[in-house]
């Protein structure tokens, strides 16, 4: 088991229902796709906030990711809407 | 060339004058700049503020990576980006974008180009208070913004 | 949509901030501004100065009839031109170029385009005062300024 | 004969020696290459300034004119080298 830090932003913070929170992932060779399926299965929140993947965006230690980018080595893996700024 | 680059992610209000000024001096070959500011909008009445959520850890940075593309592309002397965030109410200026180069074409093309990356790449979300009293929505993110920031991936 | 117009043709230097502020307010549905300025550059030192000629009685017509063709293409609320006649220095300002609309993309066109019909139509002429003391030339138009134009007319 | 205000601008207006001059047209249906021409035969200055007619360009009454213009009822032509504003 790793413990990685998981930050959520906007509708997804909102639906998971933290801003922030460590948790233990059973291995370091998964990919973000992976993680968020991992993350759905943890309650009603979680499973609402990734229901559709294509909405949610993630990235890697602070820079944008893939869905098959692997999180090995991460230290900060964040989930959010697509963004809205500017 | 060497780009000035100034990038600021902040709660307070940015002071146009101020910003547009830094642009140009003390450069006296600056022949032309280009400026945006992107304002909060009331939607015709129907919103009282937007507010703006940000990821503090990686705004910043991204929205170096944007500036650093953008002289990558064309010679400027300087670009600067202030993205706000925070509660802003219709009529606030919620972004500042400016390049500054010898030529005009290169100061309009980069401000256009950091402002389209600015909407798909910098990690910021919109929420809106309406004006009945409710929490809104989160603001959607708008397939225009994607087109036109795809635009830029097949010049150059 | 009736866009507030301002033509001002002036031998005063602006001021940025005041007119970019009078194309935001007192609207409350402009969400975005892109401005132009156009500075006095001493191209690597050659040049003091430059002196600004222009004919009076068609200057200010023009540029409102160039500002007019802006207004049918993009829906915009507001669009000002100021344009400097006399003697510049390196850094000073020598035209303003503001437009306000809903979105970005219409701004931003309508500030370019005003800013490539301004080059080719606008009736002023620059000539240069060198560092070595001397009058020196005309400043001769140049033929990007008129495929710049050009490019304009192939559109929408 | 007809009476018309002329203006030039820049070195036009420098190798023609005046900004504003009245002249008499010997009529009315010129065009503005036909001015230009009757122009560049008074002395060497205006024929210095309408050396190259691709170079001056003509206003009628405050508006950009083509060379095959009528000047027909203007009261104020124009000549200027190509603009360079902004």
């Amino acid at each position: 088991m790793t413990e990685i830090k998981i930050v959520y932003f906007a509708w997804v913070r909102e639906r998971v229902g933290v801003a922030e929170e460590i948790i233990d992932v059973p291995q370091n060779d998964l990919t973000v796709e992976a993680l968020a399926e991992l993350l759905s299965q943890r309650d009603e929140g979680y499973a609402l906030a990734f229901e559709n993947p294509k909405l949610v965006r993630a990235a890697i230690d602070r820079v944008h990711a893939k869905p098959s980018d692997m999180i090995a080595g991460a230290r900060e893996i964040a989930f959010f809407p697509p963004m809205t700024g500017g | 060339m060497t780009t000035r680059i100034t990038v600021r992610i902040q709660a307070d209000a940015f002071d146009v004058a101020d910003e547009t000024d830094a642009l140009n001096s003390p450069n006296e070959d600056v022949g032309a700049v280009s400026t945006f500011i992107g304002y909060c909008r009331s939607e015709g009445g129907r919103l009282n503020a937007l507010e703006l959520e940000h990821y503090p850890g990686m705004a910043e940075d991204e929205i170096k990576r944007v500036v650093d593309e953008a002289c990558t592309r064309w010679p400027l002397s300087s670009a600067s980006v202030i993205h706000r965030y925070g509660v802003m109410k219709p009529g606030d200026g919620i972004v500042f974008v400016g390049t500054a180069s010898t030529h005009r074409a290169e100061a309009f093309a980069a401000c256009e180009f950091l402002m389209d990356y600015l909407k798909t790449r910098a990690p910021f979300w919109k929420k809106e208070y309406r004006a009945d009293g409710n929490i809104g929505d989160w603001v959607e993110a708008k397939s225009d913004d994607d087109a036109a920031a795809a635009r830029w991936t097949s010049k150059t």
